[in-house]
């Protein structure tokens, strides 16, 4: 260790002077992921080749994960459908760490999911760890106390012995670090698909509330203002690529072993978090920033390039777990758990005097400058001195090609018919398939996953698994508070791109809606294969395309979120590639939480009003995929007015105390979603469906597994009913009674569909429960 | 009856977030001698009968396998409880 | 009445308790797990969470803490100390009462609503409850077990100090199903369910939990008179 | 720089959740040579100088005080991990 450091000492050091002496040097830009051009483009905005750090820098800073090289051009999407009216309530934007939304009284919430895929593979329970562990820094760096998070796993195939070992590990790992630092989780999804193998995707979402006045921006402003670095310490996680850079510098005493992997510290992040908390209320901080991927680099370039100014750093006062790491890999150090903070010299005792009280390590680095570039210095010798914005924005831009898959057509010509697909014939067929596709693994209960998360934790948990979204209170006082859902459908995205991306957006506002919410923003975690594959590309332009003109048609502006690319197991374009996976997280605002709206009914006597109208639509649809294996058609038709008026009617009813339940329907239709009100407190209903049948044309079989959009059942009391109907006339919106909630005394309760079949909630709730602890004990 | 015991602890470059919470709350509590702390596991497997070489390589597997996560951990040794405490792995 | 709420370093349910406390009717007091002092509370909560991550053992590091050199000498005057997950696992790594919490036996965390056998009403934090009635409060834990040796398990029961018991499958190991005890003296109580997630309507799933903060305001005055 | 070797197992009367966990697991992966398995701590504790019996005799304390508890584990042994494997508690 102390043989590195005298390394440096040495004159091995690449600093600026030693890059502008030797410009013939040959530098491994190709082992960091640099192309030929990017690297030319280096050495011309420097005007020299880029020291061991600079090169560094800007190879992480230019990678498709931090640069968004193929996704920017499709990204810029979203402005173009930004209306005046969408951005009334939009306090911060895309481009920030996080977008912020005013929701009233005073009060802001700000959100936003992000993936953590591969390291989740790799490692599952660390992987997912530190996966919830970054998005809750985003949210901290805005300023905001983190309320709740929410995950969104997907999963191959559920008997494949792979998926086995990422489950568990998955799933307490997102539990062990959200349980631990106190945040209730309140709603995902878990979705399991063979083209998930080897490749699950685990996106994480976390939402925060905070004042108007407390919104915080990623900036450093203010010459003399003091750069700090606090929180865990800089280990050599995260760094793959750049040890190649190390050991170019140091060849003699080649650097200690450098982590496979990143473990994560909750009760570190915890600490961190109300130790941000008290310095914000202090007031003590002009501009943070989270250290996420590209750490040092990230942050130091973000924050310079968005100040009024330049920065000075000097990289030798980072506190470091592992002394032997090199100047790059301090840079480079994907270490969790550490936040940088602009601080006045005035403040900056009372800033120390912060971080000690909650025992947080903390280290002045350095300075905002009157220059207008980062400098970086090591030991007193500069070692990085660039224009921090071409490092943090100027990045590559590519216009990589795109096409429509040649097998598109046929995959869209691939209906589901009842020629083609054996669907039951007899009411004890029927019943036997409801009982297996309650079992299914896309639509059992999640209960054991969602079992090992805290729900309760903070206290203010309105909602949570399993009903249609999570909802907790951001104010006390007034019970204000927000509701959301992650919702995502990569069947139906595979078979149309922009409608499967506009699918999980009506899905997700239809969820908020259900609960109550107002539908108010929305945050996207783009879950794709390679960009480098034309087809791939064009799945990613037209999900991206579908849903900006979604978000336009529902008045609801996209906030920020993610891009993951790479997502799949070979080389073979594709046909490797995973469902291309467009995760939507809408979020809505209830002035009272204590309004909201359950999905499951808890009286008898209440009479079931069905929602809208059901046509045949089977393609994507889980009957077809769990009873047939087959994936082919076109996915349900999207009606952006009636979802708009569906959820204006639902938050209606909640408003005003119409309704005593409510169950959006979505994957495995209308059975399912009467299954899941049935099981939720254990009252039954008695169903009648014949003039659903005759109304909309279909069967009892249609009636009750086809995926039709802008449907919800909802529970009404009889004191109610005139009220619910008139409205509902009134609006324009198709309903219809087809039951009602039902518990005999002294009798067992069942889900009885008239004159067709009737199963017992006993047997039902079996079926419904087995099927994980089965996989996964 | 024998049994053999087995060690493994988390890598050297590897955050030990457990290590790191003992080794602030010692000087606390006025032992002041320690400046770093790793904490790792020791398993103890019993046999109905005699430790044989190959229960030893049963036990070496399973270290490396079930007890030890690659990734992050190192097995530290495996060894013979009876055969007194030689490090072996 | 004021009572003080602890704050440890990755204490989580430290504000779920101190708004308890409030809904009962009492003042909360915020004390700080650096303090050797409880500034005169009347009766003292140690909340759930993770103190110190719980990396060695639940509430190990927590009860070297100043401020339980303080809790631990009020509980000997009488002072009523109530214990929630965590806190009971500090109140058992601090002597103060027997036993130990391991890991779930399901080797699971586990996130429930709990239903519980109230088996003693006489404490000072369950007088408001019926001996022989149910509640159902949150119960959410990873090392939730509570072990002891034959004899102190035949103490606990011959004596009464088995507070609450659960009720159907054992969540997580306990054994002989014990959710909760008590001190001879009755004013320490420690338990692992949450009743400070059941205090509120339309948050948890019933307010059962109120009960433990209500009985305090009559017990905790007149343990501090004594 | 010397280091220190902390060795805590669960009390052999005392429930062990994670040993049976893994005494389960073993013959479903064909161990089938284990009868029974417990899992304990292992500490390492890194010390500036050298191993001085002062040192150790801190490490016994913390071992005693916060690295085991009494009522559910027994410290098995505290050594010198340079003086080679030696049991001595
Ligand atoms: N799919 C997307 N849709 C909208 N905004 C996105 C998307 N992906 C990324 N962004 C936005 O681009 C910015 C940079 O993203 P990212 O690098 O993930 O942020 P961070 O550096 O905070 O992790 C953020 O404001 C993010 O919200
Ligand atoms: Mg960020």
């Amino acid at each position: 260790m102390s043989a590195t450091t005298s390394g440096h000492q040495a004159g091995r050091l690449d600093t600026v002077s030693r890059a502008e002496a030797t410009p013939e040097r040959e530098q491994p830009w190709a082992a960091l992921g640099l192309k030929s051009d990017e690297y030319d483009r280096i050495r011309e905005i420097l005007g020299r080749r880029p020291t061991g750090a600079e090169l560094a820098m800007y190879s992480v800073m230019w990678s498709e994960h931090c640069s968004y090289k193929s996704s920017k051009v499709h990204l810029k999407v979203f402005g173009d459908h930004l209306t005046d009216a969408m951005k009334t309530s939009l306090m911060v934007g895309i481009g920030e760490n996080a977008g912020v939304v005013d929701i009233g009284h005073d009060w802001a919430v700000t959100f936003k999911v992000e993936s953590h895929n591969h390291p989740s593979f790799v490692e599952p329970y660390q992987g997912a760890a530190t996966g919830v562990g970054g998005i809750i820094r985003d949210i901290m760096a805005m300023g905001a106390r983190p309320i709740a998070v929410m995950d969104s796993l997907r999963f191959g195939a559920i008997d494949h012995p792979d998926t086995a070992r990422v489950v568990p590990g998955v799933v307490s790992g997102v539990g062990g670090y959200g349980n631990c630092i106190g945040l209730p989780n309140i709603g995902g999804e878990v979705v399991f698909d063979p083209s998930y193998q080897g490749n699950p995707l685990v996106n994480a979402l976390c939402v925060g509330a905070m004042k108007h006045a407390d919104v915080h921006l990623a900036n450093a402003r203010g010459v003399g203002n003091l750069v700090v670095l606090f929180g865990a310490r800089t280990g050599g996680d995260g760094i793959g690529g750049v040890s190649v850079l190390a050991s170019e510098t140091f060849e003699d005493s080649g650097p200690s072993k450098r982590p496979a992997v990143q473990v994560g510290d909750p009760f570190q992040e915890k600490v961190l978090i109300e130790c941000c908390l008290d310095l914000f209320s202090a007031d003590l901080v002009e501009g943070i920033q989270d250290l996420g991927g590209a750490g040092l680099s990230c942050a130091t370039s973000e924050l310079a390039s968005a100040g009024d100014g330049g920065m000075l750093v000097h990289l030798d006062r980072v506190p470091l777990r592992d002394p032997s790491l090199s100047p790059e890999e301090i840079l480079m150090s994907e270490s969790q758990e550490r936040m940088m903070a602009v601080v006045t010299p005035a403040n900056i005792d009372a800033f120390l005097a912060v971080t000690a009280k909650w025992d947080v390590e903390a280290a002045v680095l350095g300075e905002v400058t009157d220059g207008d570039h980062l400098v970086v210095q090591w030991h007193g010798e500069t070692v990085v001195d660039v224009p921090p914005r071409t490092v943090a924005h100027d990045g590559p831009v590519y216009e990589r090609p795109y096409a429509r898959p040649a097998s598109q057509d046929a995959l869209q010509a691939d209906v589901p018919t009842a020629e083609r697909l054996a669907r039951p014939g007899t009411d004890e067929e029927l019943r036997a398939l409801l009982l297996r596709m309650v079992a299914s693994p896309n639509l059992c209960s999640r209960a054991w996953v969602t079992d090992q998360y805290d729900r309760y934790v903070m206290g203010g948990t309105a909602l949570a698994t399993p009903d249609d979204a999570g909802v907790v209170r951001v104010d006390e006082e007034t019970g204000l508070g927000v509701a959301l859902s992650l919702d995502g459908n990569g069947r139906y995205a595979k078979l149309d791109p922009r409608t499967g991306a506009q699918l999980a957006l009506v899905e997700a506002y239809r969820n908020v809606s259900a609960a109550g919410a107002t539908p108010l923003a929305v945050t996207d975690c783009l879950n794709f294969g390679s960009p480098e594959d034309p087809g791939v590309m064009w799945q990613f332009a037209e999900a991206v395309r579908g849903l900006a003109v979604g978000c336009e048609a529902l008045g609801v502006p996209v906030t920020g979120g993610n891009v993951s690319l790479y997502n799949q197991t070979g080389d073979q374009g594709l046909d490797s590639a995973v469902l291309p996976t467009p995760v939507i997280g809408v979020l809505g605002v209830l002035d009272d939480v204590r309004r909201r709206t359950p999905s499951g009914w808890k009286v008898a006597g209440q009479n079931l009003y069905l929602l809208g109208t059901t046509r045949e639509e089977f393609g994507g649809s889980e009957w077809a995929w769990a009873e047939h294996g087959h994936l082919g058609g076109m996915p349900p038709a999207v009606d952006f007015a009636a979802e708009a008026l569906l959820g204006d009617v639902l938050v209606q009813c909640s408003r005003d105390g119409l309704v005593d339940a409510a169950h959006d329907l979505s994957d495995g239709g209308l059975a399912q979603a009467l299954v899941e009100s049935v099981l939720r407190y254990g009252v039954g209903a008695r169903v009648w469906l014949d003039e659903l049948l005759e109304r909309d044309g279909v069967d009892l079989f249609t009636a009750l597994f086809s995926e039709s959009t802008a449907r919800a059942v909802v529970a009404v009391p009889r004191e109610e009913e005139v009220r619910f109907t008139d409205m509902c006339t009134a609006r324009g919106l198709a309903h219809l009674r087809i039951g009602v909630s039902d518990a005999e005394p002294g009798q067992e309760p069942v889900l009885d569909v008239q004159g067709r079949f009737s199963v017992r909630l006993a047997e039902l709730s079996a079926a419904h429960t087995g099927t994980l602890p089965k996989h996964f004990g | 009856m024998g049994r053999v015991v087995i060690d493994v602890m988390p890598k050297p470059e590897i955050l030990d977030p457990q290590g790191k919470a003992v080794v602030g709350a010692l000087p606390r509590l006025g032992f002041d001698a320690f400046t770093g702390v790793r904490q790792g596991k020791r398993f103890e497997l019993e046999v109905a009968g005699e430790v044989t070489p190959e229960v030893l390589a049963q036990a070496r597997a399973a270290a490396e396998t079930l007890l030890s996560n690659p990734v992050i951990e190192d097995v530290v040794s495996v060894r013979d409880a009876g055969a007194g405490e030689v490090a072996s792995a | 009445m004021r009572i003080g709420v602890v704050t440890f370093p990755g204490s989580l349910d430290d504000g779920d308790a101190r708004r308890a406390v409030r809904l009962a009717g009492a003042e909360p007091v915020a004390l700080w797990h650096a303090d050797a002092d409880l500034h005169g509370v009347d009766a003292v909560v140690l909340p759930g969470g993770f103190s110190y991550g719980d990396y060695l053992r639940c509430g190990a590091i927590a009860s070297f803490a100043p401020v339980m050199t303080e809790v631990v000498a009020a509980a000997g005057r009488g002072v009523p100390v109530l214990g929630i997950c965590n806190g009971f696992q500090v109140l058992c790594e601090s002597h103060l009462l027997p036993g130990a919490l391991v890991r779930n036996e399901a080797q699971k965390f586990i996130c429930t609503d709990q239903r519980l056998l109230v088996e003693n009403a006489d404490t000072a934090w369950t007088s408001a409850l019926t001996a022989g009635t149910e509640i159902t409060v949150p119960l959410k834990n990873g090392e939730g077990g509570f072990v002891a040796d034959t004899e102190t398990l035949d103490r606990l029961e011959g004596e009464g100090r088995v507070v609450f018991r659960y009720v159907g499958p054992n969540p997580n190991g306990s054994l002989r199903g014990i959710a909760g005890i008590t001190n001879e003296r009755g004013n320490v109580v420690g338990l692992m369910p949450h009743p400070e997630h059941a205090v509120e309507e339309g948050f948890g799933p019933t307010t059962d939990g109120l009960a433990l903060f209500t009985s305090v305001l009559t017990a905790g005055l007149a343990a501090v008179g004594a």
